[in-house]
């Protein structure tokens, strides 16, 4: 019953926003419908913490705790961020930056983005699940191109191709997959479900490859490093409701159907093997991505930098592997989600008062927006992993699997690096929030919804930083069950 | 509101940190400690160097808690849970060397915290820059839960494993002492100043602590119990001591308006409570008898005598030394001392806006009396407070301390090894006996005194005014050439011209260099910004480029890792 | 019982002093060749001192009227802890050898305010080298302790002084303890006490602003620490023919040892004071760092068992 | 025997697009290797004679075959852009690069996957040649329709590859598969006009304004 709240809301809330004239009152709305989605995830992963039988329409669709957990944040994260774009497009509107009929586009663009993002995480076949990534790339390019400046233009034209390339490769890797499947399995059918079953006797030598195919192939669309080109342009162009989504979620959808063809390979290869990879990958993105954020000059693209840190973050986590690790790697994904969306929020009406995203024309920014020159603060130091927040706890739980493991190289780089990120964040953004304030700008104070929005986020992250509700930890240990298989 | 709400935080973080049982809230409390810190040392965050300050502060400090936690994550790898009881029995079963990365780990952590040396970067930005009461905080207790760290975590958990570890940390110590008091007396910023003897008293307690180390290792449990009782009554002292002189010199800097020594002067007749306060506070710094600091000063000085007598050649000259580089340390400090002490409160005031400086408020001359009673009573009461420690080090060492009293009857110190008694109410009941015998004696035989009074002699030059006095700069002139292997120290002039002929008057600035930073920090940084800049070529923007990145990784990847 | 006898022999100290350096000023002027004044002139200058009036600068604080009395009783406290005439001094639980460094450090951190006090170069000048001297020897000072107290296992002079033999690096480091004094009460190498020429002067320079009365005093109090100094070398290092119990004969006899070391004392002071010339200031360093390698050396000599 | 000419015959256009110096050249290569696609699809379907891969085959032709070059060309006449392609390697180096490709597709199933294929022998290597044929195509030409082609292109050969490897997906999946590439033809010639409009040209090499 909730898979059709799930799917049905988006999809009736894309088709209305389309004969919708005023773009406001929609947009209440369009909030209204994803706090019902909210509470219907919510009630799907309690269900699934008691392991209450679901009703599913057929075997097409397959949720388990796994899955629920990834609606879980997509549903808050898209609730939230749903919120927050009720001002922003209001004032755009106001300012004549976007006519009204554009607006309601962007709302169809933002249900329909929502809607293959919830579809990715429900659906059984892997072949239907790499299209539904493909069709969340398309969608979210409007959206990246939205302002239709060069830039912006620019931005969604490479993060299309790039992740197209990129997504050839895993469809090729699932064909692999199913080669083997079909071969040494048995069985005709791409569903997860059946796959998992048979995943014993597969031929391991070819499943190696279809994995690598299937890492480097999602990896484009995760954002670990190689492949990671099309990240920061796009995530610094769209607008910030959007990255918020992108970075916060997207991101993340990526690294599920990872997780998911994991759980498949590592059933018949030895675990090192996969775990050696995400180590390898974890740490070039921790690296790269360090490097970027220290001689970074945009503040949007300093916050597209740290999502591939935090990315590769999450899987050194899957890499360390154990109960720890995973549980880490997994909490881990949940407190970047909201940080990071606490930060794009923050950032989009910093950058939209002072007319510019350049760290060194920001300044004083407590003066000019107080209450969010605080949450920013703060924030900053969510994000660069300081204790009261929660993303300190999830690295401590990937650090401490490190050292379980005995990886020793692993963790005293991952230190290293995150080390040198703190630095590197706490330099900009206090540079970026003291200091006098510029002549030019005039303090005014932030819409009702921004600040609902930023005052939700981080109460959610001292909540989680503080200690972890029963029924949340839970909740990601049956995910953590079905990773470790 | 905000700075009541801070400052609470910050205190209450500070006694978490003291009290927490298990190693990750610890890990929490700390970092919430620097967080908060971090907040009040950029307070005023409209001057551009106390934000500079607040990041060079913060980044130092989390670099320090890297280290903590790598050791903490070794430590819990054979504890199995992170509380101190698991850690303790667990750190039987480390193997050696491995208690030896344990041990560099914690120093350096907690190092980075206390301010030793080569990590004293952070303390004389941070304190300075952050409102006078908080910094009085931070140098007083907040420095001293980072030497709770060590005790904690080195001494009381990992249990000491080499003998190198003590005299690692003698070593760093002495460095620190030096060094700290070198650059304060080359310092002319008041609370700059301070802040390096900050790191020199750390030298100190860290002295006292090394060599409890060290006397332990070499199972002479009577001195090590000394030693550590020294280092922690400094511990205490430092604190009140200190706290009373960054209070006055927040009183100085309320009333003139500026931090630097070369402005000031004469201050006592306008402020004679914050000037007798900070008499007090710099009697106390520079051990002078009577007063706390002289107390664990002298107690140091016995149990690096003791160490002398009771162990084999090599170290016997080993802490001979130690105890003559304290006392260069205490002389230096009592050079510092009267020299900042004098060029700000004595003498005629150098410029014009110190004339019209206030007295400090009521509730500041309370808090001066309040510290000046304190320092006066941990000098007297030394006896008592000796017999409190002596428990606390036997439980830190896990001694039993029953034979062990080095106080006789609250009055008196006595060191049975080494026949040395010391009594400061005794010195201070004879020391002021003769004054007053000698005050009487001058007025009965030489009659009343006749005082009259003129201006400073001046060598028939008729009018002399403040600029003929002697300045900070000067005084510290035979240090700073003494000293200039180490100092490096460069001057620069500059002619303020009235017209293209006529020089109107010289600007004559001095300054040294910071070893530490030109030649350990700023390559390390200029080295990473280099890398870094390095990797943006990666993104140069043609797609073309991306792609063939894809195309390259999965062929590699296919070929090489299978 | 013995406090008698430690007032008493207090009080005879300080008489003594001032005809300490009076007997110097006589010695050095014979090795001139010259007559000069005669020895009780200390006396004569204290006696019209005391009789002139005083005239205070008008910038000088309250410091500088208490630094006086200070400076004495700091001075007369370590007169009190040093055994000169009889081993065993009352004041035994006060302190041992490394207080006396302290509480001289006492009296000089008050006489060099003093001598910013009144804001004259003279007087910055003056306490700015004196802090500078006196930093630089302190070390030496607490190294030759060391090596004395290593020799009697104890740092009580008490003990130190009843010691019977007397080790050949005592010895070493009544040399040490010998630079230690002439940098101490300002004698020719370091600082001329005779001359009031700016560039040479040090202790003088601090106590410059001083007249009449006040000045009295401090010349009574730098008498006093002369004379702790040389009874330090002269009672705790050699301690031959000091006293232990109180009888008369072995008082008499203690005396007439004590006035004949310190006029051994006396006359080598002199015969340096007037042979060797002063140094430049930053000299100072090079004579530190020779006394303090020379009491290293005694710790040295002292750790291989003599 | 005729799967055989077939295959060769997509190498061979595969050569071709590869060689071509202008617009209108790619796209006639395009229209025949997925003609050449159809009617290998049809010799499958006849020969397992199931009739989804008729369906398959029919889908195919009418998405590759008539819709998608009829929008290509309508964004050629649209944007009136010079012909070239704007090559990074001029034909005759790119024709070895392809070669080469071509070596190394036939080592990768040869050692490394070692697949026994549905159809014939070299199906599976014929595809992995036939999509780094694709990727080069998007990496080494600078136009932005060069980079649409290229990208249907390895759709194509992924196409082939799941014929060749187990005789074709899922049927669910294959029409899904269509209905996305058909979606991002779409799109991509949406942007196409976008950039023409911004930039006045659509040279993708000169897109680089967002760096480091």
């Amino acid at each position: 019953m909730e898979l059709v709240f799930i799917l049905g809301i988006p999809l009736c809330l894309a088709i209305v926003s389309l004969f919708l004239r005023r773009s406001g009152v929609f947009g209440i709305l369009n909030a209204f419908g994803y706090l019902v989605i909210l509470c219907v995830s919510l009630k799907l992963s309690f269900d699934i913490t008691k392991n209450v039988t679901l009703f599913i329409p057929s075997t097409f669709f397959h949720i388990d705790a796994l899955s629920a957990y990834f609606i879980l944040l997509i549903a808050l994260i898209s609730f939230i961020s749903s919120i927050y774009s009720i001002g922003y497009l209001a004032s755009d509107v106001k300012e004549g930056a976007i006519t009204e009929r554009k607006a309601s586009g962007y709302w169809m663009l933002y249900n329909l983005f929502a809607f293959t993002m919830f579809f990715v995480t429900v659906v059984n076949n892997l072949g239907v699940m790499w299209v539904s990534i493909e069709m969340t790339t398309l969608i979210s390019a409007f959206l990246v191109g939205f302002y239709n400046t060069k830039k912006s233009i620019e931005a969604a034209w490479k993060y299309i191709i790039i992740c197209s390339a990129g997504i050839v490769l895993a469809f090729l890797g699932t064909i692999l997959l199913y080669y083997t499947v079909s071969r040494h399995g048995g069985i005709n059918s791409l569903n997860w479900t059946d796959i998992v079953s048979v995943a014993g006797n597969l031929d391991p030598r070819v499943t190696k490859i279809a994995f690598l195919f299937i890492l480097v192939g999602y990896g484009t669309k995760a954002g670990l490093v190689p492949m990671h080109t099309w990240l920061p342009d796009a995530h610094s162009q769209a607008l910030s409701p959007v990255s918020a989504l992108l970075s916060g979620v997207l991101l993340k959808t990526a690294f599920y159907a990872i997780i998911r063809f994991m759980i498949i390979v590592n059933k018949c290869v030895p675990v090192y093997y996969t775990q050696n990879l995400f180590i390898f990958f974890g740490i070039i993105s921790l690296g790269i991505a360090a490097g970027f954020i220290l001689v970074q000059k945009d503040i949007k693209r300093l916050l597209a930098y740290s999502s591939v840190e935090h990315i590769g973050i999450i899987s050194i986590g899957l890499g360390f592997g154990g109960i720890l690790g995973i549980y880490g790697a997994l909490f881990h994904a949940f407190n970047h989600a909201v940080t990071k969306a606490l930060m794009f929020l923050g950032a989009g009406s910093v950058v939209r008062k002072y007319k510019t995203s350049n760290m060194h024309l920001i300044k004083g920014v407590i003066n000019v927006m107080p209450f969010t020159g605080v949450i920013l603060i703060l924030g900053a130091f969510a994000l660069a992993g300081s204790p009261p927040f929660s993303i300190f706890l999830s690295e401590i739980m990937i650090l401490t699997a490190g050292f379980q493991q005995g990886s020793y190289t692993g963790a005293i780089l991952f230190l290293l690096f995150v080390g040198i990120i703190f630095a590197a964040i706490i330099y900009h953004f206090s540079k970026v929030i003291f200091g006098n304030k510029p002549q030019a700008i005039m303090v005014t104070h932030g819409q009702i919804t921004a600040k609902l929005s930023l005052i939700l986020l981080l109460i959610l992250i001292l909540i989680f930083g503080i200690s972890i509700p029963v029924f949340f930890d839970k909740f990601i240990l049956n995910a953590v069950e079905i990773i470790k298989g | 509101m905000l700075g009541w709400l801070l400052f609470a935080g910050f205190v209450l973080s500070m006694a978490l940190v003291v009290t927490v049982g298990n190693a990750l809230i610890f890990l929490i409390a700390w970092e919430i400690m620097s967080m908060i810190s971090y907040f009040l040392v950029i307070f005023d965050h409209t001057h551009e160097k106390s934000v500079k300050a607040g990041i060079i502060y913060i980044v130092m400090t989390h670099i320090g808690t890297a280290f903590i936690i790598a050791s903490f994550l070794i430590l819990f790898k054979y504890a199995g849970s992170f509380d101190f009881a698991a850690f303790k029995s667990a750190s039987r079963t480390i193997p050696p060397n491995l208690k030896h990365i344990i041990f560099l780990l914690l120093l350096v952590g907690f190092g980075t915290k206390a301010g030793i040396v080569p990590l004293h970067i952070w303390l004389p930005y941070a304190h300075p820059q952050a409102p006078s009461h908080i910094s009085s905080i931070m140098s007083g207790v907040m420095i001293k839960t980072a030497i709770y760290g060590m005790l904690r975590f080195i001494v009381f958990i990992l249990g000491i494993e080499g003998i190198w570890w003590g005299n690692l940390i003698l070593i760093l110590a002495l460095l620190s002492c030096l060094v700290g008091v070198i650059y304060a007396l080359m310092e002319h910023d008041l609370k700059r100043l301070l802040a390096y003897h900050s790191v020199e008293n750390i030298g100190i307690i860290l002295l006292g602590i090394g060599a409890s180390m060290v006397f332990l290792k070499m199972n002479l449990p009577v001195l090590a119990v000394l030693s550590l009782c020294a280092g922690l009554y400094h511990l205490i002292n430092h604190a009140i001591f200190k706290g009373l002189l960054f209070l006055c010199a927040g009183a100085v800097y309320k009333a003139t308006g500026t931090r630097n020594i070369e402005k000031l002067g004469g201050l006592i007749k306008m402020m004679p409570w914050t000037a007798a306060a900070f008499l007090t506070g710099s009697l106390a710094i520079s051990a002078i008898p009577p007063l706390n600091g002289f107390v664990s000063e002298w107690l140091t000085l016995q149990a690096f005598f003791l160490g002398a007598l009771s162990s084999p050649g090599g170290y016997k000259v080993f802490f001979s030394i130690c105890a003559s580089l304290l006392a260069l340390t205490g002389g230096l400090t009592a050079a510092c001392f009267v020299k900042a002490f004098g060029i700000t409160f004595l003498a005629l005031p150098r410029s014009k806006g110190v004339t019209e400086a206030k007295e400090a408020t009521f509730s500041m001359k309370f808090a001066f009396v309040f510290m000046m009673l304190l320092t006066v009573l941990f000098g007297l009461a030394a006896a008592f407070i000796i017999k409190l420690l002596v428990k606390v080090s036997g439980f830190i060492f896990g001694l039993n301390t029953e034979g062990m009293n080095f106080s006789i009857n609250n009055f008196s110190l006595a060191i049975p090894q080494s026949g040395a008694y010391l009594s400061t109410p005794l010195i201070a009941i004879v020391f002021a006996a003769i004054a007053g015998i000698c005050f009487l004696c001058v007025h009965l035989f030489a009659g009343r005194s006749r005082i009259g009074s003129y201006n400073t002699w001046d060598c028939g030059y008729y009018n002399l005014d403040a600029r003929t006095e002697y300045t900070a700069t000067a005084f510290s002139k035979p240090f700073r050439i003494a000293f200039n292997f180490f100092l490096l120290p460069y001057s620069k002039t500059e002619k303020i011209r009235e017209s293209f002929y006529h020089v109107k008057s010289f600007k004559y600035e001095v300054f040294t260099t910071f070893i530490f930073r030109r030649y350990v920090y700023d390559p390390i940084i200029s080295l990473v910004l280099l890398a870094a800049k390095q990797t943006r070529k990666i993104q140069a923007g043609s797609i073309h480029m991306y792609l063939a990145y894809i195309l390259i990784t999965i062929l590699l990847l296919i070929f090489f890792y299978r | 019982m013995d406090i008698p006898i430690c007032i008493g022999q207090t009080l005879l100290l300080m008489l003594f002093a001032p005809l300490v350096s009076g007997i110097i000023k006589k010695i050095k002027n014979n090795l001139r060749m010259r007559i000069g004044a005669s020895v009780f002139q200390p006396y004569y200058n204290l006696a019209k001192l005391f009789a002139k009036e005083e005239v205070v600068s008008h910038n000088a604080s309250w410091i500088f009227r208490v630094t006086p009395f200070i400076v004495l009783a700091s001075s007369i406290s370590a007169l009190l802890l040093v055994p000169a005439f009889v081993s065993r001094i009352s004041l035994n639980s006060m302190g041992d050898l490394l207080l006396i460094v302290f509480v001289l450090a006492l009296g000089r951190f008050f006489l060099a305010l003093a001598g910013l006090d009144t804001g004259s170069a003279f007087g910055g000048m003056g306490s700015s080298r004196e802090m500078f001297i006196s930093s630089l020897i302190e070390p030496v000072a607490v190294m030759s302790i060391f090596v004395v107290s290593l020799n009697a296992h104890s740092t009580n002079p008490q003990i130190i002084s009843s010691m019977p033999v007397v080790a050949f690096s005592s010895i070493i480091a009544a040399t040490s303890l010998f630079f230690v004094i002439i940098a101490e009460t300002s004698r020719i190498p370091v600082d001329n006490q005779e001359t009031h020429l700016e560039l040479t002067m040090v202790h003088e320079a601090m106590v410059l602003e001083y007249s009449g009365r006040s000045l009295a005093l401090i010349e009574i109090a730098s008498y006093i620490k002369q004379i702790v100094f040389f009874s330090l070398i002269a009672s705790v290092i050699f301690p031959w023919g000091i006293s232990s119990g109180i009888s008369i004969d072995s008082l008499l006899i203690s005396i007439g040892a004590y006035c004949m070391k310190i006029t051994i004392l006396c006359v080598f002071i002199s015969v340096l004071e007037v042979s060797a010339a002063k140094m430049r200031l930053f000299r100072v360093v090079d004579f530190a760092s020779i006394a303090f390698v020379l009491s290293v050396l005694g710790v040295i000599i002292s750790s291989m068992g003599r | 025997m005729f799967v055989d000419i077939l295959l060769s015959a997509i190498l061979i256009t595969g050569f071709l697009m590869i060689a071509a110096k202008r617009i209108g050249a790619i796209i006639k290569g395009f229209i025949s290797q997925s003609l050449i696609l159809f009617l290998l699809t049809l010799l499958l379907a006849y020969k397992s004679h199931s009739v989804e891969l008729y369906v398959v085959a029919g889908l195919l032709f009418v998405v590759k075959v008539i819709l998608i070059p009829h929008f290509l060309s309508r964004i050629v006449k649209k944007i009136k852009v010079d012909e070239n392609l704007g090559l990074f390697l001029n034909p005759t180096v790119s024709i070895f690069v392809a070669l080469f490709f071509v070596y190394l597709s036939y080592i990768f199933t040869d050692k490394i996957v070692c697949v026994e294929e549905g159809i014939e022998h070299g199906a599976f290597s014929v595809s992995l040649s036939v999509i780094l044929m694709g990727m080069f195509i998007m990496i080494f030409r600078m136009k932005a329709i060069a980079q649409i082609v290229g990208l249907l292109v390895t759709e194509n050969g992924l196409f082939l590859a799941a014929a060749s490897v187990s005789g074709g997906m899922p049927f669910f999946v294959e029409i899904a598969v269509f209905f996305d590439i058909f979606l991002c033809v779409i799109i991509l010639e949406l942007f196409v006009y976008k950039i023409n409009k911004a930039f006045t040209h659509i040279d993708v090499h000169r897109l680089n304004g967002l760096k480091g």
